[in-house]
């Protein structure tokens, strides 16, 4: 309190130095506040008002440390340096410039959004910025261009315009990722979708249908490249509500037929071994969403997804194209997983979210002998039965930025059956909505002492370019 | 209570009062007449305070000339002190200061012409003070000085033929620019080519990068037969003035066959490339959310190269005879750097890192009749044992700016295969344009013999040319 | 004692406000001078009468300029500049009297410009007079407030902001058009038949349900060509329906194998429809069917096909058969993509190959692709126009053994294999200037591109075009493909398009 | 209300202490009256002063009467007189000043026309004299405030009646003239690269210069356009016609001997290469020509023709024996301005069709008896640019190139005097991505170019090309000096088919530029 009352008694006794210094140029005048606040008020109208659209004018920094000077010393001369409204003294000036001597004081600018004038002009020190105080100013900042125009000169007015000079460029560019229902094409090698038809039966809803893909799974730490089938199907997505053009509650149904595909990274003339082979065509659904929104809507953050491949047929040895000899071959043939997906337990500033994955499934491996005489495709027993199960455990991090989205998962599989585990590591990113990238990795390790299965790789790494087209 | 108030903010306010006239002598003494007069004085000229520190400076160190000058200042009965005249006895103590050769006369040029617009006799030991303490009132005017000292000796002062100090600031502080940022480097370049603002003041920006070799497993360029290439992206959450202060900074890229500046050493097995590689990096600030200050700028750094698939014996080239070789196939780099640990005036800041690598050296055998290559080791060491894992210090001074900037560092670090390093890597620039890059590493405890594809001494450099805007 | 501080706090403001009020008036004199387009400001205009110039008396000016009072004269009139109520004032602020004289007149004008018969504009009342007048003469004020309240009763005021707010509108998103336009400008620009030109009409005719229909426009020409080395298309006004379009086309092409025209030695003709089927004469929501068909022949080419100035590459391996050709574009209804369909098939016939190396020759008699088509362009103002096509495409491949008595067949591969293809067109300002087209379909990447070169009297233009076709990606190549890739350029000239 | 106590207590002793503190520093006064007199006096250039020329007519002075003078000289009484002026010079925004402050009044009298003297008019002149120093004004202030606040009143007024008032000032210095930005610049629109290509470039570019500046400093871009452009050196001819100038952009048709990315020098490609290029602006907007995306496409063709028979007989050309042969090609070369805030790119590609009969340069070998050739049909190079300048003058304009070039090398084999190759012999020995840096650098003095240099290193050789201007004629005519050297390998050693370096030298002729 002491305190601030002495600042007011030093303002005071100024006021009244001055008022002694300089009582002859006070021509009598009847003054008063409300008049000064009238006219700042109509000062404050005049220009056509364009504040929403602050955030995208034009906006740079002058990072040239003499021609900053040349402008400081401008205000100087012209006598138009203010802090609050009121001139600052000689002494207060000097201990300024020291700053911009030191080169800490840059100059803010922007410019109007329908013209090419500046709007918006203030000295500002980088130091104050980065404690954190944005609105702390250096000096007033000028909004008015004609005010600045006539303080710095035309000249240097000018040269501010045309920025023939070192800056930075600070406008804001306007990037968004929200959705868009006309179509949405997405294509990698893994999860691909063209989604072209969409409809919606209440005021809020959207069904979305079109074709997707999927090739490997990540949940038994087989990703694509690897994997001997593609499914390619329909996918039906029924968002519930679209809230801030984002959808909430969203719920996919996916099905369709395994199909054989070429391993690329794998040697083709190598048969057997660390590879699986298609054996017949499957069926493949997927259904994922928030269904336990209907328990209790604190369960909301939870998606649930049941993924499945059911065998359908089983080729004759003559038709596994990737086998031309007599020899004992694996295939992948059955799969039902499910999982539990929470992505946002945790807020970590810029870096995204925090989330979870937890699941559990089970699938079949199969081993049978490809002898051309026969008709139909041996199946060779196996000591521990065909059937595999697993848990599998995940951390996600990702943002869903529009300009940079990303998303890291390190993930664990254990299975039980043969005590192994896979750990893996995903990466995809995604820039602007457009172009992106995803990356695969897994390793196995032993925990018992069988070694990894015949049919398993050390380690798989996959990746893929992406692109979306979304309108 | 009241009456202590209202006494205590008297006094104080007195206090304050008296204090603000005591800083500013002749200042505001609450003469008016003076006052104004002196506001007058001072405002009649073309202000340039803010390129005070710009203007042409220097110190007068001719003794004799000092004492023509300093004569001229007694005879035209011009010293002052706190505006009012020296008494004599006052000035013949003062001369003694002369007279030892202790004092010398600090000059300043106006910033648009030639004339002299600060003078002041100053004691030797107040040089270079920001508020230092003159010997008399400073002449603020060249008009002044020239009818004091007559136009002979103030043509002279001006001329400078004379014994002087130059001590006009030459380099300031500039700031980073985020319009393009090319960095030709042989060992690590980069070229930032793309940036733009999503919100507020943050930036993101886009580069491609190369890296030859890895300086942490002690294959540094050249040596390493390796580049990596590829895409980056640097994000700043605010901008700030020093370009190293991001808030993370993703690479990933891909290894590809590079050559050797010179002659191969047949003696030593070289490295060979044994699959496609992927490479990849985080760097990032993770401890920042500590909020203190001593945390904000321990940078974390993790660097991994990961190798898949194998060559087949045809992709290594044609080979009459069966060749063993050894291959770098994965390695894997965590780096804790803490900067700004001290200051060191103008040398720059000390900084220290410790650097955890491990990587792996594959032993193949390449038959240029089988179809793939043999890993020598399959049986004898199992994937994990492959590794090396060296842990390493960095002790060094950085300079981010100013007309020379540099990196210096001693580097030492010890194997868990039985070996170390010392080291020392440097880095200077000129005007953030020109520079040059040397690394140096010296083996120490190697046995040669069980380990053939190390060498004695790595030296490898690079000119280094940078352009940013 | 609160007098004597209220005292001093009077005297201190005086002062700190003096100066400060000045100041602003200044600065917000100048702002009206000098800041032309961007004031949110409005004026009216009025012409006293004689009697109002009288009611409405004199005012005084500020720091001693004298008086100002309104005169009614046919050469005189005024236009009243103000400032609306908004947020922050209830009712409209008076800013500025500006005094417009016919030539010839000389009023009581401060600065009197020599302009003999010109109009002249000086602001007989300044913006620091009128706020006077409201501190201290809120009568005066009044009056001139009343005479703007009461024209504003009657008429609109003029607007002073001189920016065009809603032209600039720009969506930073690219579009994609709803309806046929992308569909139909990307054929405009590529298909070497006619289409109708899609034109965005700027001002939104009542009839119209949108803003921006086609209109057919009739092109000056009777007939329109397009002929380039590997084609030509022709069509006559005769043949230009109410529902549709028929024209004659003749071309060398055989797409679906990844060789170049020519190289088939096939020769195919026939006519092609674009007929809508709505009959709407709003094309944008319309129905369109473009369909082709096509018979295709073989023809000897052999000896002069791989000499050909405008083709780089080898001689075809592959034999085409005798057939037909069906090529239909449809747009979408409902919203469903735009869809295309291309069938090529005959009987097969393995007599008499033109390419045939060491007794053996490859023979292709079926190719067929569907595909689905999405369009979309970088800004409402369609300079950069995207089109991305996906779907499914293949051919088969039959080996003929001429070695023996007997031709030996052998029924090789069937290709079915998805097909990717992405176009961009850049067409600033209407004009088309520039294409590209990649597409890649069994490990083959075809890369299409055109430049624009001439244009005589907007009838006649040229293209240059440039085709290039890749060997094999991801695979060894098959016994009957091109092991280095192959590229083709040549002119393509447009008439009545 | 107690607040008020303390307030009041607090201004007495305020009072009372400033009372104090103000004991009569007379020396120091005339100190400073001394030194602002002198100031006023001598400082010619660097005094931030304001004036008002009153003439001795002024209506003002006359009203005004006489204004008393120290130091016992008379009362200065204006002269009634059409030659003589009254400039009455004032501080005006002083820091820490809120009002006019007056300093002096200086008479002029032009002589010319109030020369009544005994001398006749032999002198034309003015003389100003200083009738009212600093001192007397000074005085005029403290003991007559009546006279001096009617001046300054008088002042005060002009500006405040009209705000775009505005009063002569005696500044000598023109700092706006000499706005120095020390850091160099890059342009973030078009300016450098237009700069530069049409500085350098074989094509023309249409130039924008900055017309006067309107009252609110508008840039209008105009073209100043000739009916036809020509370059024409030995090594490259273009021509563009007014007509080939279509709404977007332009056309232009050229021919050269040149292979940019291959280290060799014109000539000894033996190749004839033509061209056509257009240049268009990609953007909606078109009066925005800096601002908008350009594209300049050349489709490019070219075809075998012995240059290098004609080489040795070149007195210009020092070829330093390159034996790489080229191919009938077609190709293509763009470049773009910035899409999408990218840096400028370069694409160049050219490919050509492998046909190896009848090589121009053929090499003996001597073990067996066959000829070989080597062929290069694939070139191509991709990069980015960067353009910056020293200074905002664009005095000095740089430019680096930062990207990939590609080549391919074959070799075929013939029986001696046997033009069709040796079948099978044909294999492809170099297929070499490599990075390639190019900096350019323009000198341009005044806006005008003046000299030009490339420097660019790819795979391990050196190629470097400078041009200078020797003449420039009135119309458009402009002739250059150019050269061009090209090293051998450098840190590796010299392949075959590599020349040991050379140098070409040329003169070149622009006209329309």
């Amino acid at each position: 309190m002491g305190f601030n009352m002495k600042k007011v008694f030093i303002t005071l006794t100024f006021i009244l130095l001055s008022t002694l210094t300089f009582s002859q140029a006070n021509i009598n005048q009847q003054n008063d506040p409300n008049k000064f606040n009238r006219l700042e008020r109509i000062y404050r109208n005049l220009e056509y008002n364009t504040i929403g659209f602050n955030d995208l004018k034009t906006k740079w920094v002058i990072i040239d440390p003499v021609l900053v000077r040349t402008i400081f010393n401008s205000f100087i001369v012209k006598n138009a340096l203010r802090i609050e409204g009121k001139k600052p003294s000689l002494e207060y000036i000097k201990d300024k410039s020291l700053d911009v001597h030191r080169g800490e004081v840059f100059i803010d600018i922007r410019k109007r959004y329908y013209d090419n004038e500046i709007d918006f002009f203030r000295f500002y020190s980088e130091a104050n910025l980065e404690r954190g105080e944005e609105t702390d100013m250096f000096f007033d900042p000028i909004e008015d261009f004609v005010q600045l125009r006539h303080i710095v000169g035309e000249k240097n007015y000018e040269l501010l315009k045309a920025k023939m000079y070192a800056y930075n460029d600070l406008t804001k560019t306007y990037y968004d990722n929200k959705l868009a229902f006309k179509f949405d094409v997405l294509l990698n090698m893994f999860e691909p979708h063209v989604r072209f038809y969409n409809f919606t039966t209440n005021d809020k809803n959207k069904y979305l249908i079109g074709i997707s893909g999927k090739w490997g799974y990540d949940n038994i730490a087989l990703p694509g490249w690897y994997s001997p089938t593609f499914n390619l199907g329909t996918k039906v997505t029924y968002i519930d509500r679209i809230l801030n053009n984002k959808p909430a509650d969203v719920f996919e149904f996916e099905g369709g037929i395994g199909l054989p595909i070429q391993q690329t990274i794998l040697d083709k003339d190598i048969y057997t071994g660390k590879r699986l082979h298609y054996t017949g065509a499957s069926v493949y659904f997927n259904f994922t969403g928030n269904f336990l929104r209907y328990i209790g809507p604190e369960y909301g953050k939870y998606n649930l997804s049941l993924e499945g491949a059911l065998a359908l047929s089983t080729l004759g040895p003559t038709e596994i194209n990737s086998v031309h000899t007599v020899t004992t071959i694996y295939s992948q043939r059955n799969l039902l997983s499910l999982t539990a997906t929470r992505r946002d337990f945790l807020e970590l500033s810029s870096f995204g979210h925090l989330g979870a994955i937890l699941g559990v499934g089970i699938y079949d491996i199969g081993q049978y002998l490809t002898d051309d005489t026969q008709v139909t495709l041996t199946e060779v027993p196996q000591a521990d039965g065909k059937l595999r199960y697993y848990v599998n455990a995940a951390m996600t991090i990702g943002k869903d930025d529009a300009l940079f989205a990303y998303s890291l998962e390190p993930s664990f599989m254990y299975n039980i059956k043969e005590s192994n585990a896979y750990f893996g590591f995903k990466a995809s990113l995604l820039i602007n909505n457009s172009f992106g990238f995803t990356f695969k990795f897994y390793s196995g390790i032993d925990l018992g002492s069988a070694g990894l299965p015949a049919y398993r790789s050390d380690s798989y790494i996959v990746f893929s370019p992406i692109l979306r087209i979304n309108y | 209570m009241k009456i202590k108030f209202l006494f205590f903010t008297l006094v104080s306010s007195l206090l304050l009062l008296n204090s603000s006239s005591a800083q500013n002598e002749g200042g505001a003494t609450g003469n008016t007449e003076l006052d104004r007069l002196k506001m007058i004085y001072e405002s009649v000229e073309y202000n340039t305070i803010a390129f005070d520190d710009l203007k042409k400076k220097w110190l007068i160190d001719d003794p004799e000339f000092i004492r023509e000058i300093f004569n001229r200042f007694v005879v035209r009965n011009s010293l002052r002190l706190n505006g009012r005249v020296v008494k004599i006895d006052v000035v013949k103590e003062k001369s003694k200061a002369i007279q030892d050769g202790t004092v010398t006369i600090e000059v300043r040029k106006r910033y648009y012409d030639d004339e002299i617009e600060y003078f002041a006799f100053i004691p030797d030991d107040e040089v270079g003070k920001e508020n230092a303490r003159v010997l008399f009132d400073p002449v603020t005017d060249g008009f002044l000085l020239k009818e004091i000292l007559g136009e002979k000796v103030y043509d002279k002062i001006r001329e400078r033929t004379y014994f002087q100090k130059d001590i006009t600031k030459q380099q300031f502080t500039t700031k980073f620019g985020y319009a393009f940022d090319v960095k030709l480097n042989a060992l690590e370049s980069e070229v930032m080519f793309w940036n733009t603002t999503s919100d507020a003041r943050n930036k993101y920006l886009l580069s491609l990068f190369s890296k030859w070799g890895n300086d942490r497993m002690f294959f540094p360029g050249w040596f390493a037969n390796e580049m990596f290439i590829g895409g980056r992206m640097t994000y700043f959450k605010d901008l700030r003035n020093n370009p190293e202060d991001y808030t993370y900074r993703i690479s990933a890229g891909l290894g590809v066959q590079s050559g050797r500046p010179y002659k191969v050493d047949t003696k030593r097995d070289q490295l060979w490339l044994s699959g496609s590689s992927f490479y990849g990096q985080i760097e990032a600030y993770p401890l920042g959310f500590i909020g203190s200050d001593f945390f904000d700028d321990i940078k974390a750094t993790l660097e991994v190269k990961v190798t898949v698939g194998e060559n087949k014996s045809a992709d290594y080239g044609l080979y009459r005879t069966n060749q063993i070789f050894y291959s770098n196939r994965n390695f894997f780099n965590l780096t804790w750097k803490k900067s700004n640990l001290l200051q060191f005036e103008d040398l720059g800041n000390l900084e220290v890192s410790l650097t955890l690598s491990s990587s792996d050296i594959w032993k193949y055998e390449l038959n240029p009749v089988a179809k793939t290559v043999t890993d020598l080791e399959k049986n004898n060491k199992p994937f994990f044992k492959k590794f090396n894992h060296i842990l390493s210090v960095d002790v060094g001074i950085a300079k981010n700016s100013g007309l020379i900037q540099h990196n210096v560092a001693m580097v030492f670090g010890y194997g868990s295969d039985g070996y170390g390093f010392f080291g020392a890597r440097g880095m200077a620039m000129l005007s953030g344009n020109f520079g040059f890059d040397v690394r140096v590493y010296v083996s120490a405890g190697l046995n040669e013999k069980k380990f053939p594809y190390r060498y004695d001494t790595y030296l490898v450099f690079s000119p280094i040319l940078r352009i940013n805007y | 004692m609160k007098l004597l501080f209220t005292a001093i706090l009077a005297l201190s403001y005086s002062v700190l406000f003096g100066q400060t009020i000045d100041h602003l008036y200044r600065q917000i004199e100048l702002k009206l001078i000098e800041d032309r387009n961007y004031l949110d400001i409005y004026s009216i205009q009025f012409l006293p009468s004689q009697q109002e110039a009288a009611d409405l008396g004199s005012f005084p000016l500020a720091d001693g300029k004298g008086n100002f009072s309104f005169r009614s004269s046919e050469n005189i009139s005024y236009d009243i500049v103000f400032l609306k109520d908004n947020y922050e004032f209830d009712s409209l602020v008076v800013l500025f009297i500006r005094q417009v004289s016919q030539g010839g007149d000389d009023g009581p004008v401060l600065f009197q410009e020599a302009g003999a018969s010109g109009i002249d504009s000086t602001i007989a009342v300044r913006f620091k007079d009128i706020q006077e007048l409201y501190f201290h003469n809120r009568e005066a004020y009044q009056k001139l407030y009343t005479i703007v309240d009461r024209v504003l009763r009657d008429s609109e005021p003029f607007s002073l902001v001189k920016l065009i707010t809603d032209e600039d509108v720009q969506s930073q998103i690219g579009v994609s058009s709803p309806g046929n336009t992308d569909f139909i400008n990307y054929n405009f620009v590529n298909n070497i038949h006619t289409y109708p030109k899609y034109t965005a009409s700027t001002t939104p005719t009542t009839s119209s349900r949108r803003r921006g229909g086609t209109a057919q426009t009739s092109s000056m020409t009777d007939f329109k060509i397009d002929f380039s080395f590997s084609h030509l298309t022709f069509f006559h006004n005769m043949f230009d329906y109410d529902f549709g379009t028929i024209s004659a086309e003749f071309n060398t092409n055989t797409p679906m194998l990844n060789i170049l025209p020519w190289q088939a030695s096939t020769f195919s003709g026939g006519i092609r429809a674009l007929v809508n089927i709505d009959g709407l004469s709003d094309l944008t929501d319309a129905f369109l069917i473009d369909a082709k068909i096509l018979g295709r022949f073989r023809l000897d080419m052999t000896s002069f096909n791989d000499q050909l100035p405008f083709l780089f590459g080898k001689k075809s391996l592959i034999n085409v058969g005798n057939g037909f050709v069906f090529d239909l574009k449809t747009t979408g209804i409902y919203d469903i993509p735009f869809f295309e369909l291309y069938f090529a098939t005959g009987s097969e016939d393995l007599e008499n190959p033109y390419y045939i190396n060491n007794n053996i020759a490859y023979f292709s008699f079926t190719q067929w692709q569907a595909l689905m088509s999405f369009y979309w362009n970088s800004s409402e103002k369609r300079t950069v126009r995207f089109k991305l096509s996906l779907g499914i495409g293949g051919h088969d491949i039959v080996e003929g053994d001429y070695s023996g008595a007997v031709i030996g067949r052998r029924h090789m591969k069937d290709v079915v294999q998805p097909v990717l293809e992405m176009s961009m067109n850049i067409v600033p300002n209407n004009v088309e200037f520039l294409g590209v087209t990649g597409k890649f379909f069994d490990s083959h990447l075809t890369a299409f591109l055109w430049i624009k070169l001439l244009e005589f009297s907007n009838d006649h233009s040229f293209r240059i075009e440039l085709q290039y076709i890749s060997s094999t990606f991801f695979r060894e190549p098959e016994l009957w493909e091109q092991p280095n890739g192959q590229s083709l350029v040549q002119l393509r000239y447009r008439y009545g398009f | 209300m107690r607040r008020m106590k303390t307030f009041t207590a607090f201004f007495s002793v305020l009072v009372l202490a400033i009372l104090v503190t103000i004991p009569a520093k007379a020396q120091e006064v005339d100190d400073y009256l001394y030194k602002i007199d002198l100031k006023l006096r001598k400082d010619k250039k660097y005094l931030n002063l304001s004036y008002y020329d009153f003439f001795g007519t002024d209506k003002f002075l006359a009203d005004l009467g006489s204004l008393p003078r120290t130091q016992d000289k008379p009362p200065l009484s204006f002269k009634n007189s059409d030659a003589v002026t009254y400039r009455v010079v004032f501080l005006k925004d002083g820091v820490g000043m809120d009002t006019l402050v007056l300093l002096y009044i200086n008479e002029i009298v032009d002589q010319s026309v109030a020369d009544e003297g005994i001398f006749g008019s032999g002198q034309a002149g003015v003389a100003e004299q200083m009738v009212m120093p600093f001192n007397d004004m000074y005085n005029l202030m403290v003991n007559h405030y009546g006279q001096y606040s009617r001046l300054y009143n008088y002042l005060d007024r002009l500006q405040k009646i009209d705000p775009e008032f505005k009063f002569g000032s005696l500044l000598g210095i023109v700092p706006d003239d000499d706005i120095s930005t020390s850091l160099g610049i890059t342009s973030r629109d078009n300016t450098d690269y237009v700069n530069f290509m049409s500085a350098n470039y074989l094509h023309w570019y249409p130039k924008m210069r900055k017309a006067e500046k309107g009252r609110r400093g508008e840039t209008t871009a105009t073209t100043i356009s000739y009916p036809y452009r020509l370059d024409a050196g030995l090594t490259s001819i273009s021509f563009s016609h007014q007509f080939m100038d279509f709404s977007l952009g332009g056309a232009s048709v050229e021919l050269n001997l040149e292979e940019p990315v291959l280290n060799i020098l014109p000539y000894s490609g033996g190749v004839l290469g033509f061209g056509f290029r257009t240049l268009i602006s990609v953007t909606d907007d078109k009066k925005e020509l800096n601002n908008s995306l350009m594209v300049d496409a050349r489709v490019l063709g070219r075809v075998i023709l012995n240059t290098k028979s004609v080489i040795d007989k070149l007195k210009f050309v020092l070829d330093g024996d390159s034996k790489l042969n080229l191919s009938t090609a077609v190709g293509l070369d763009i470049h773009t301005t910035r899409p999408f805030g990218l840096p400028f790119l370069n694409l160049y590609a050219m490919v050509g069709s492998p046909g190896y009969s009848d090589p121009f340069i053929r090499i003996q070998d001597t073990k067996s008896n066959r000829d070989y050739a080597y062929f290069s049909f694939k070139q191509a190079e991709a990069s980015m640019s960067f353009y910056w300048n020293t200074s905002d003058k664009l005095t000095a304009r740089f430019r680096l190139d930062v990207g990939v070039g590609y080549y391919d090398i074959y070799k075929a084999e013939y029986n001696r005097n046997a033009k069709t190759i040796i079948r099978g012999t044909n294999k492809l020995i170099v297929n070499l991505f490599s990075p390639v840096v190019t900096l350019y650098f323009n000198f341009a003095p005044d806006g005008s170019e003046l000299f030009g240099g490339k420097f660019r290193i790819f795979d391990s050789q050196v190629k470097a090309e400078g041009w200078i201007k020797l003449v420039e004629f009135p119309g458009g005519h402009n002739i250059r000096a150019a050269a061009a050297i090209v090293s051998g390998p450098i840190a590796r050693g010299k392949q075959e088919w590599e020349s040991e370096g050379g140098a070409m030298f040329q003169v070149r002729y622009r006209y329309g530029f």
